[in-house]
């Protein structure tokens, strides 16, 4: 069960671990893209970390509104209205909640996914964010299903985050700015599917 | 790196500041946004805004004037601008006649300028969009995010900017802006890449005798690296490329020659010498050549090619009078 | 040496060519030689010439056209022009009215073009000329050659351009181009050098992390090398001798922020910034700025800053229309 | 005797000497000037070599106007105006003749610096050409009167030059180029006065 405080901590973990990680993703970028995918989103979380210090107090889908909000207006590119609208969708299945449990946090990356989707108009093996978030989805919801033991259940998750990213480098970019590459985005793991694999790792090692 | 800048996380503001305070007289910055807006707001015609990641100076704040954009808004470098940023934007230049949004085609530019003008919608204000393509290096498909929005980018606001000047309607207005994205296409090259500052360091390397042909404005790797040619061979490649991409057989055309920012106007004049006999070669007829750093991409040394096939009210257009800090 | 060139021994041709194709409605070359001259030769006014060696495009060829220049005579790059050719394109524009050459504070330059008005004399065409001189980076003196001539040329063009055009005299308009060589003081600063290309290397060479102070626009060295400092640090100092030189206080100006060619104009807006604040906070009221590349020195990365002391001469002058392939 | 074949062999061997010494003087520009001056003499000397083919069969003033001429309006820069200069002056000492002797050659040299002197208007001490070709001019006049031995008295002005030559290092350049740097045009050696003595001793070799 994360409360808001948890949940904070939580924010703060991701925070931390896109900083550390700034200088990796902005090298994945600049194979296939424009350089700045770390940059981008470690200005977006610094500006969120920011904003937390206020929301201590607030419903957890307050602080998930907040949190999409200001990635939103801070991260720009293609991953800020991603990951802004994905924490906007996930804001919805837990409204007027202080409390996320297991099934909520399922829930809320399924809404979060499609919110990606709807913005952004990619399906899975077009060489983005979608390619480690759906089948770490897939992963959790049936291996919660089946053994409703959480923590578990997201560390098969993040092998199948990780698989996802893997499969980045085999297949051609025909979204966001590494499509631009077409053959030459081969071989290349893509920023996005990374920073969101690092995303649910984070999540699984602060719970 | 090497760079004349102060604190690297302040070179947008410093830069945007620098630009209105050397042209007050056509450019004001929106307080606290990467805004910029003309100094005095236009009535009574429709509006036009573009904008995207810094880093391509003069474009756009340089293009905000008489004749061309009523507001450019401003991301951090190589990154589109947030939505509220260009929401902003929308609302100080809303005139009744509605708002036209010119926007490169970034998946970022694209998802980050539809939803400020859903928030704009919301106000009940018009606004609608197109979407330059004009980077011929990139295939087109419907299946894929597209062709990349580049030089021509320049040759839409001018145009598009003198029909809203004219008292066009929005549907006129965006009209014609379409003319010109279906007619005009671009390539480039580099020899030299550029350094995001935040990064510190070049977003891709080259050998000492290497060039990239078909890069982007933000240093995307282009169609394929090869030895450096002589300039004619490598702008008689680029225009074989657009060239084949639509019929240019027997018009007239703008030509844009572009630098990437680093590149000497010398270079860029030796190039346009070679543009201008083959085009003459091929029976295409010049009617207005431009030569200059138009849309860079920070201290890249490379340039671009842009053809942009006329019919009379383009030319009409492009030949109204502008006065813009960068184009005149 | 990476450059977008052809054939090295043919760049000064091929760039001249380059500019007169792209801007027939402006310019047109005398035949076999490298003299850039109005497309309609202006009569009824004083004729102005300048030019000097190739290598800081758009300088000169770009300000030909009206309210500017009626010729530009071009030497290979950074080698002032022989007499014969500076002496041709007196011929192409000399009227009734005289010819009025503006020459860099070069010794070949002024040597060159006292050669060539020896020889326009002799046909009894009146020749006259001024020598600009703005760089503070060199002390004054008698007993030497002097400050060169550097950014603040552009100035000079444009206003005596424009009282040419008003149809003054030829001894008026050398006063006035006279006035704005005694007010008009310049200093710039390199953070890496150019290749003069038959040179094929740089001509100094600058560690990863120094800079040249006071810098010629050949690249000759200026007063001395320090540590790459922060933007608005450099612009501190170079504003500082300027200022030290004549006194600019409670004085109207126009400031120039030159690019040195291969500098972004990204950074150019940082500087200016800057500029903008220490002189608005010194009580010097600034009445004009132009930021850009206007005297360059090929691809080196750099920048000057020129200071114009106006009066109501000047700044109408300065206001008036010009239309040129590079200054509007 | 130097007729007018012989002049254009010497004229030839300079030619060269120069074309050699290309980037040897280009370097010396390069560090107290604009990295041209051997380019310039050289571009300047190659249309000489060109233009002497036409003039086997003229006097030898007409030859070395030609020379003055081609230099004045294919060098540019500093050095073109006044080496060009030089070369009219040297051709009115021997108007009219088919023949240069020891005595006119001197009386060449002489005009050629008048001339120097008269368009550039500097002297000795400033770091310029002047200061390899007055000493020469100095020690072949002085020598030739003593030892009416033209060869052994080049001999001695060249070495003179070549002083001249080093001198320059130890003084500051109050003209040309060079002068805007100040004190920092110490120890550098002027590129000027070392194509002067190239030439010098490029005529003595040939002779
Ligand atoms: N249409 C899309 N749908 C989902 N993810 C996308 C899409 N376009 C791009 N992305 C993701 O965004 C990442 C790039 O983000 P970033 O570098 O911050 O933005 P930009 O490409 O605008 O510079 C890519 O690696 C990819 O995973
Ligand atoms: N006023 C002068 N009198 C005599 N020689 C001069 C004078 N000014 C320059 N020089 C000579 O010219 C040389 C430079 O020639 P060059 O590099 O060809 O011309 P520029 O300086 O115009 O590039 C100097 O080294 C110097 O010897
Ligand atoms: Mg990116
Ligand atoms: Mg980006
Ligand atoms: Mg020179
Ligand atoms: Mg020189």
């Amino acid at each position: 069960m994360t409360d808001s405080k948890k949940l904070i901590s939580v924010i703060e973990t991701i925070a931390q671990v896109m900083h550390e990680n700034k200088e990796f993703l902005t090298e994945l970028d600049s194979a296939i893209g424009d350089s700045d995918h770390g940059i981008n989103l470690d200005r977006g979380f610094q500006a969120v970390s920011e904003k937390l210090k206020s929301l201590e107090s607030s419903n957890v889908d307050d602080i998930l509104k907040a949190i999409g909000m200001t990635l939103i207006s801070t991260v720009g590119g293609a991953s800020g209205p991603l990951y802004g609208t994905a924490f906007l969708k996930a804001a919805t299945v837990v409204k007027g909640q202080t409390n996320i449990d297991a099934q909520n946090f399922i829930n809320m990356l399924k809404e979060a996914i499609d919110g990606i989707q709807y913005r952004g108009k990619a399906h899975r093996g077009e060489k983005t964010m979608l390619d480690s978030l759906i089948p770490a989805y897939e992963t959790l919801a049936d291996e919660y299903k089946r053994s409703k033991d959480f923590v578990s259940a997201m560390e098969k998750a993040i092998t199948s985050a990780a698989a996802g990213v893997e499969y980045t480098k085999h297949i051609i970019a025909t979204k966001g700015r590494a499509s631009y590459l077409g053959e030459r985005s081969l071989t290349h793991q893509d920023p996005g599917a990374t920073s969101a694999m690092l995303l649910l790792r984070a999540i699984l090692n602060s719970l | 790196m090497k760079k004349l800048l102060n604190n690297i996380a302040n070179t947008e503001t410093e830069m945007i500041d620098g630009l209105c305070k050397a042209y007050p007289q056509y450019v004001r910055r929106l307080a606290d946004t990467g805004v910029v807006v003309r100094t005095e707001k236009k009535k009574g015609k429709v509006a036009l805004i573009s904008g995207g990641g810094s880093g391509h100076e003069p474009a756009h704040g340089g293009y905000v004037g008489y004749g061309m954009l009523d507001a450019a808004v401003a991301g951090a470098i190589f990154t589109s601008p947030t939505p509220d940023q260009v929401y902003e934007g929308i609302k100080a230049v809303a005139t009744g006649q509605g708002v036209l949004m010119i926007v490169k085609n970034y998946t970022g530019d694209v998802m980050n300028f539809e939803m400020a003008s859903e928030m704009a919608q919301m106000d009940d204000i018009a606004v609608d969009y197109v979407v330059v393509n004009d980077d011929v290096a990139v295939k087109d498909s419907l299946y894929t995010t597209g062709r990349r929005g580049v030089a021509g980018t320049v040759l839409v606001h001018k145009i598009a900017g003198a029909k809203a000047e004219q008292g066009a309607t929005l549907a006129e207005v965006k009209q014609t802006a379409q003319k010109v994205i279906d007619n005009v296409r671009t390539m480039g090259m580099a020899i030299t890449p550029c350094i995001v500052p935040a990064a510190g360091k070049p977003g891709f390397e080259l050998g000492e005798d290497e060039m990239e042909i078909g890069i982007g404005i933000h240093g995307e790797p282009g169609t394929h690296r090869e030895p450096l040619k002589k300039a004619n061979e490598i702008a008689e490649h680029l225009l074989e490329k657009i060239l084949a991409d639509i019929d240019y057989s027997g018009k007239e055309v703008a030509v844009l020659i572009n630098g990437s920012g680093g590149t000497p106007l010398m270079e860029l004049f030796v190039i346009n010498n070679h543009v201008h006999d083959v085009l003459t070669k091929k029976g295409i007829r010049i009617y207005k050549t431009l030569v200059g750093n138009y849309m860079t991409s920070i201290e890249m040394c490379g340039f671009s090619i842009s053809l942009l096939r006329l019919d009379d009210e383009l030319k009409e257009l492009l030949d109204a009078p502008a006065d813009t800090p960068a184009f005149r």
